[in-house]
């Protein structure tokens, strides 16, 4: 790393840190930088991985690929206010497949995979292996299976929260603040780590005063 | 034409993809390698629109001279910039060693870090502010954070030094992590698989059509 | 050496000796390659080569799209923990007019394993395998040693695509049977039926939220995440900026759309657009209301940012698709005062929404969002569907539960999606 | 002095502090390191600015968020100076992963994918390192690739670090034979679906250009029935639920996984659901790696900042809610405070 280039990163990334003093030159230059290069960053990105690289070199081998180039032609038709309105076939088309993919993968990995590990035995460590769980696995499985049933409980829109409903609701809330306030804890180990990553790169890599 | 073709391709298509996940036979089996070469083909044109959007916008900051237009000027010359570098350094743009890279390494990394890093701040900013146990769902998520963050930390273990082994604030972490988290989550889970599938169905039946362009 | 092992040595020279020659005689069609191994025949040969794999069996790989065949051999007696055998080699062969052709490596596996799946085969040829038991390791002097055996040779096999993945079935009937739910549910509020939906705080909210930028006379700022149009969250989120950006015409309110997706811009002009129409007010639709910003995520976060503590939104919403960006932008958007409404399925980004936002929508209730927003019968009957959804699924865990605690059925196994 | 005139002499203080140790770093100063004594009173330092917070707050003037900001800037940084070691725990889901990866033969090939970009590094890039050296310990054969663009860039940082490391300094590792680098691959989770098939279609070459064909190690890899191990690190989409959902619930991959902490709490259903063989979250899930492989790296080093960090949060909230309900719940909630 020479030193031109150690100095211009430590300028943009203090430029950046400005900010928490307040709005200021500094940040808006360092924030203009940004969205030029990340837009420009990803405009290359995509046109040599995707354009270049999955249509340009491919598009004699896989007649299909052609499709794809032609659904973006249209996308690119926006740009004539008269024949705008074909690009809505491309989205039609992305939205169609997202739709369906999605509703399969959802309905797997998220209903029925959930649902195959919350039926569980409650007083055993597996299924047929008779009541041999110790306490702590019993209370453990018994939390999991209340807590997801009473959480999905919450999520009924058809029936007003009132009676013993009410009462599931409510404790089903409980268990999504548990949820929020794990991930919120852990949330914060992220952010600290990435802080403390950059200052790494202040205070070691730049100015070396820490090893 | 310019309504009905759309929802028709939306159907057909959301209904083969669905039929794809059940059978292995071509062309069912190509059918998702085919849309994500295809979404990629799409999505890199389309870039071009948003890019020009971008160009288009500050460029009449900078004519029509409105405030702060320096800037504006600023993002159209570092677009510029790094995507003539980046065309004109071909297929392996990304390689070390390239123009390219260093400015990823060097200008890019350092802001997108940055901005990532200065969460942190914000973080404890809206932990100040924000998280008050107003109530007792609130308690709760206060509680469940504190154990989380004290206990995945060694310094957690340090203040209940006198509990015995299995029993120390690492070991309560884990147990709310693996058990009621864990339940929360899945709850939070089968939901949004259902209120994904409801949507799906609705978008391929041509309920929900605003994508298109709104209602009638 | 003993004279006992010398016995034994010459015994299995002969063996050897006349395997050549059988070999040599009988299977032409085998060149050099194979035999060379068994030129070097010495006590130590003997000592290292491992029994052979048996049993070797090959049958094409069920419920997928053919080109595949999985073989599978009983172990040699010399795979065991601190055995002889460190690895297998998996062999194929075509079969043309009932000739073997010649064999070639197509894959090995770790020793313990009975099974390799070879995928590189055509449909509708036949192939025959065999499996070497591979002994092999470093010598004193550092050279890569290896000794082998050889497995008999399977009988034929050729592989062809299916038209149905068996274990998809359930699958199939769950989703079936959910879809049903939805759509007969549809039907009935489309036929006139009265529903109930409970409210929803943070839908109760937005016409409140959109009256009061108006009195204000300052922006509404949507912000639709950063997911692209192949996610579900975003495509949820373009539903719910149409029902916004009405309200917003009817009030006449500028709404500002930032995007970070090409993609997103195209559709989200279109549903601004179309709402506009559809409000009465096409002509107060203006192209750059909806802009694109940047790909990058904090390319995105520093530009919005800016744009919230310059501008001064008076009311912000937050639907889509969140990562770490949605900290950022809730917390600055607190703290100029705006009223605040956000929805995503980003569990991790629910915390935050929750403490810096009026009103959050959580997971379920974001697709459930513009179904209740538009108050249409159509969309609130897929809502009660999908409550019926959620019944049948608290019903199967009880039952199920109940019968696995008391041994009865292993009923889970009814929700295993792998084969 | 107006406010203009004392900015300008704080940014030029802190720049020339910075060519000052700049210069001294070039001369080749040594490392700055507080001994015990300094660093207790500097801990005690930050104790009594939190109570001074404290008395402030309570008294009905909540401070000015930049407060917060320098307090956090100031508490995370300082640890990086000190040398305190710490007792580091490891918690079920390490343990398992580890166990896991213990129990692989000789020889079994695993797969990285990694699946993140420089920003998310300080968490995932030690994880990738210890893994990287515990399965060449193990004699494991390592494949590496990316969904993310700035993937395989960090897989080669990884195998630079690992392959300079104390442990593996005699041994000689070919590229082809005992690893390879395959690069990155646009598609998202369609990557993964398709490698299900064919690994090939996906990586007709690898990240420096050589064709699938010639390199020995993966050429006879057809998809996901060769592979003996995944092993995903992620900072987001597409990530540890791709690969589960697809992976996993598809083609039956056995998985592991190192998340970014943000990430982690959503990865735990599948955890528990046996859809994942172990979980390293964030950095902590890096340090607990770290020590069970006796790998030692920024991980365990950064461990120290962590627990810094995580108390002045701690710290913050219950400022803020004791002043909360001691001026008086409702005055607070109304008031827009700045």
């Amino acid at each position: 790393m020479d030193h031109f280039s150690l100095w211009l990163a430590a300028f943009l990334t203090l430029g950046i840190i400005s900010f928490l003093y307040k709005d200021n030159p500094w940040y808006k230059l360092t924030e203009a930088i940004f969205i030029g290069i990340s837009a420009g960053y990803w405009v290359v990105t995509l046109y040599w991985d995707n354009f270049y690289g999955k249509f340009w070199v491919n598009k004699g081998e896989e007649p299909t690929l052609w499709i794809g180039a032609f659904f973006g032609f249209l996308m690119l038709l926006r740009l004539i206010p008269k024949v705008g309105w074909l690009s809505r076939w491309p989205l039609a088309f992305i939205v169609g497949a997202t739709s369906g993919l999605w509703l399969m993968n959802y309905f797997a990995s998220n209903i029925m995979v959930q649902v195959q590990a919350t039926i569980m035995p409650l007083f055993s460590t597996g299924y047929g292996t008779g009541f041999d769980a110790d306490f702590a696995t019993i209370v453990a499985n018994f939390v999991i299976f209340f807590g997801t049933l009473t959480g999905l409980v919450y999520f009924f829109f058809s029936k007003e929260h009132k009676g013993a409903f009410g009462v599931g609701a409510k404790i089903g809330i409980f268990f999504l603040m548990i949820t929020f306030g794990a991930s919120f804890g852990y949330t914060v180990m992220s952010r600290m780590s990435l802080l403390i990553g950059r200052i790494d790169f202040l205070f070691g890599d730049w100015l070396g005063m820490i090893q | 034409m310019r309504r009905e073709v759309p929802l028709f391709i939306t159907a057909i298509v959301g209904i083969s993809f669905v039929i794809q996940y059940f059978i292995p036979h071509p062309p069912f089996s190509n059918l998702s390698d085919w849309f994500s070469d295809w979404f990629s083909i799409i999505q890199a044109c389309a870039i071009v629109l948003g890019a020009l959007n971008l160009m288009k916008i500050s460029f009449l900051k900078v004519k029509d001279k409105k405030p702060d237009w320096g800037y504006a000027a600023v993002i159209i010359v570092s677009f510029l910039f790094i995507t003539i570098i980046g065309l004109s350094e071909g297929e392996g743009f990304r390689l070390p060693g390239t123009k390219f890279d260093w400015i990823y390494n060097f200008i890019f990394i350092p802001l997108s870090a940055t901005m990532f890093s200065i969460l942190a701040f914000f973080v404890a900013s809206a932990s100040y502010r924000a998280f008050r146990a107003r109530n007792f769902e609130a308690t709760l998520l206060l509680i469940a954070a504190f154990f989380v963050m004290l206990g995945r930390v060694p310094i957690g273990d340090l203040l209940v030094w006198f509990m015995p082994e299995g029993y120390q604030l690492s070991n309560l972490a884990s147990w709310v992590m693996n058990v009621p988290q864990a339940a929360g989550q899945r709850a939070i889970m089968i939901g949004i698989g259902l209120g994904v599938v409801s949507t799906s169905l609705r978008v391929i039946l041509g309920i929900e059509r605003s994508h298109i362009g709104g209602g009638e | 050496m003993g004279l006992k092992q010398l016995r034994i040595f010459k015994y299995f020279s002969f063996i050897i000796f006349s395997l050549i020659i059988i070999n040599s005689t009988f299977v032409i069609a085998q060149d050099g390659a194979d035999s060379t191994a068994l030129e070097v025949v010495d006590s130590l040969t003997l000592e290292l080569q491992p029994q052979p794999a048996t049993n070797i069996t090959a049958k094409d790989t069920p419920n997928d799209e053919g080109g595949s065949i999985i073989v599978s051999w009983n172990l040699s007696a010399d795979d065991y923990a601190g055995g002889k055998v460190t690895q297998y080699k998996v062999f194929r062969a075509m079969l043309t007019d009932g000739k073997v052709g010649e064999f070639e490596q197509v894959g090995e596996n770790t020793a313990g394993a009975e099974s390799f799946q070879d995928g590189n085969v055509d449909n509708d040829f036949q192939y025959v395998y065999k499996v070497q038991a591979i002994n092999s390791f470093y010598d004193e002097n550092a050279e890569l040693k290896e000794f082998f055996s050889e497995s008999k040779i399977s009988k034929p096999v050729s592989s062809s695509p299916q038209w149905f993945k068996m274990y998809t079935i359930n699958t199939l009937i769950g989703v079936v049977l959910l879809c049903f739910f939805i759509i007969f549910y549809i039907n009935q509020a489309s036929k006139g039926k009265k529903l109930f939906i409970r409210k929803l705080a943070g839908m109760e909210a937005v016409h409140e939220a959109v009256g009061r930028a108006t009195e204000m006379g300052r922006k509404i700022f949507y912000v639709s995440g950063l997911g692209d149009m192949d996610n579900m969250q975003t495509i949820a989120s373009m539903t719910i900026l149409g029902r916004v950006s009405e309200l917003a015409a009817e009030y006449d309110t500028y709404l500002d759309v930032p995007v970070c997706r090409s993609l997103v811009m195209v559709t989200a002009k279109e549903v601004v657009k179309g709402a506009y129409s559809k409000a009465g007010r096409p002509d107060s639709f203006q192209e750059d209301q909806v802009h694109y910003v940047t790909d990058d995520q904090f390319g995105y976060a520093a530009a919005v940012d800016g744009m919230f503590v310059r501008e001064k939104p008076a009311t912000i919403f937050f639907m889509g698709q969140f990562f770490a960006e949605s900290l950022i932008l809730a917390e600055t958007g607190n703290s100029i005062g705006a009223i605040q409404i956000a929805g995503t399925a980003m569990p991790s980004q629910l915390p935050f929404f929750v403490a810096a936002c009026d009103y959050t929508l959580i997971g379920e209730e974001l697709f459930a969002a513009s179904s209740y927003l538009s108050k249409e019968p159509k969309l609130l009957g897929s809502l009660k569907g999908q409550d019926i959804g959620k019944g049948v699924i608290l019903v199967a865990l009880i039952i199920g539960v109940i019968l696995e605690t008391f041994n009865i059925w292993n009923f889970s196994s009814l929700f295993s999606v792998i084969d | 002095m107006s406010t203009k005139v004392k900015e300008i002499l704080a940014v030029v203080a802190i720049t020339i502090f910075c060519l000052v140790f700049y210069i001294g770093k070039i001369n080749g100063w040594e490392t700055i390191e507080f001994s015990f004594t300094v660093s207790m009173i500097v801990i005690s330092l930050l104790v009594l600015s939190l109570v001074w917070i404290l008395i402030l707050t309570i008294k009905g003037n909540l401070i000015e968020r930049r407060i917060v900001f320098l307090f956090v800037g100031i508490a995370v940084t300082l640890p990086l100076f000190m040398g305190i070691s710490q007792k580091i725990s490891s918690s079920p889901e390490v343990v398992s992963l580890y166990e896991s990866v213990d129990a692989l033969p000789a020889g079994s090939k695993v797969l990285i994918s990694f699946d993140y970009d420089p920003p998310s590094a300080p968490e995932l890039q030690p994880m990738a390192e210890a893994f990287i050296q515990l399965c060449f310990e193990k004699n494991l054969k390592v494949i590496t690739m990316g969904l993310w663009p700035q993937g395989p860039q960090q897989a080669n940082l990884a195998f630079e670090k690992v392959f300079s490391s104390e442990k593996l300094k005699g041994r000689k590792f070919e590229y082809g034979v005992d690893y390879v680098n395959l690069g990155f691959q646009t598609g998202n989770e369609f990557v993964v679906q398709r490698m299900g098939s064919s690994f090939k279609s996906m990586f007709p070459t690898d990240y420096v250009g050589n064709a699938y064909n010639d390199l020995p190690l993966v050429k006879n890899i057809k998809n996901f029935s060769n592979i003996d191990y995944c092993f995903n690190l992620s900072a987001g989409f597409p990530g540890t639920v791709e690969w589960i959902q697809i992976g996993v619930d598809r083609f039956g991959v056995l998985l592991g996984a190192g998340n970014t902490a943000v990430q982690a709490p959503q990865i735990y259903p599948y955890l528990n659901a046996g859809q994942l063989t172990g979980l390293l979250g964030g950095m902590n899930g890096a340090a607990e790696f770290e020590k069970l492989t006796e790998i030692p790296g920024k991980g365990t080093k950064f461990m120290l900042s962590q627990s810094f960090s995580h108390m002045v949060v701690i710290a913050f909230v219950l400022i803020g809610n004791v002043a909360f309900f001691m001026s008086g719940r409702k005055s607070m909630l109304e008031g827009n405070e700045e």
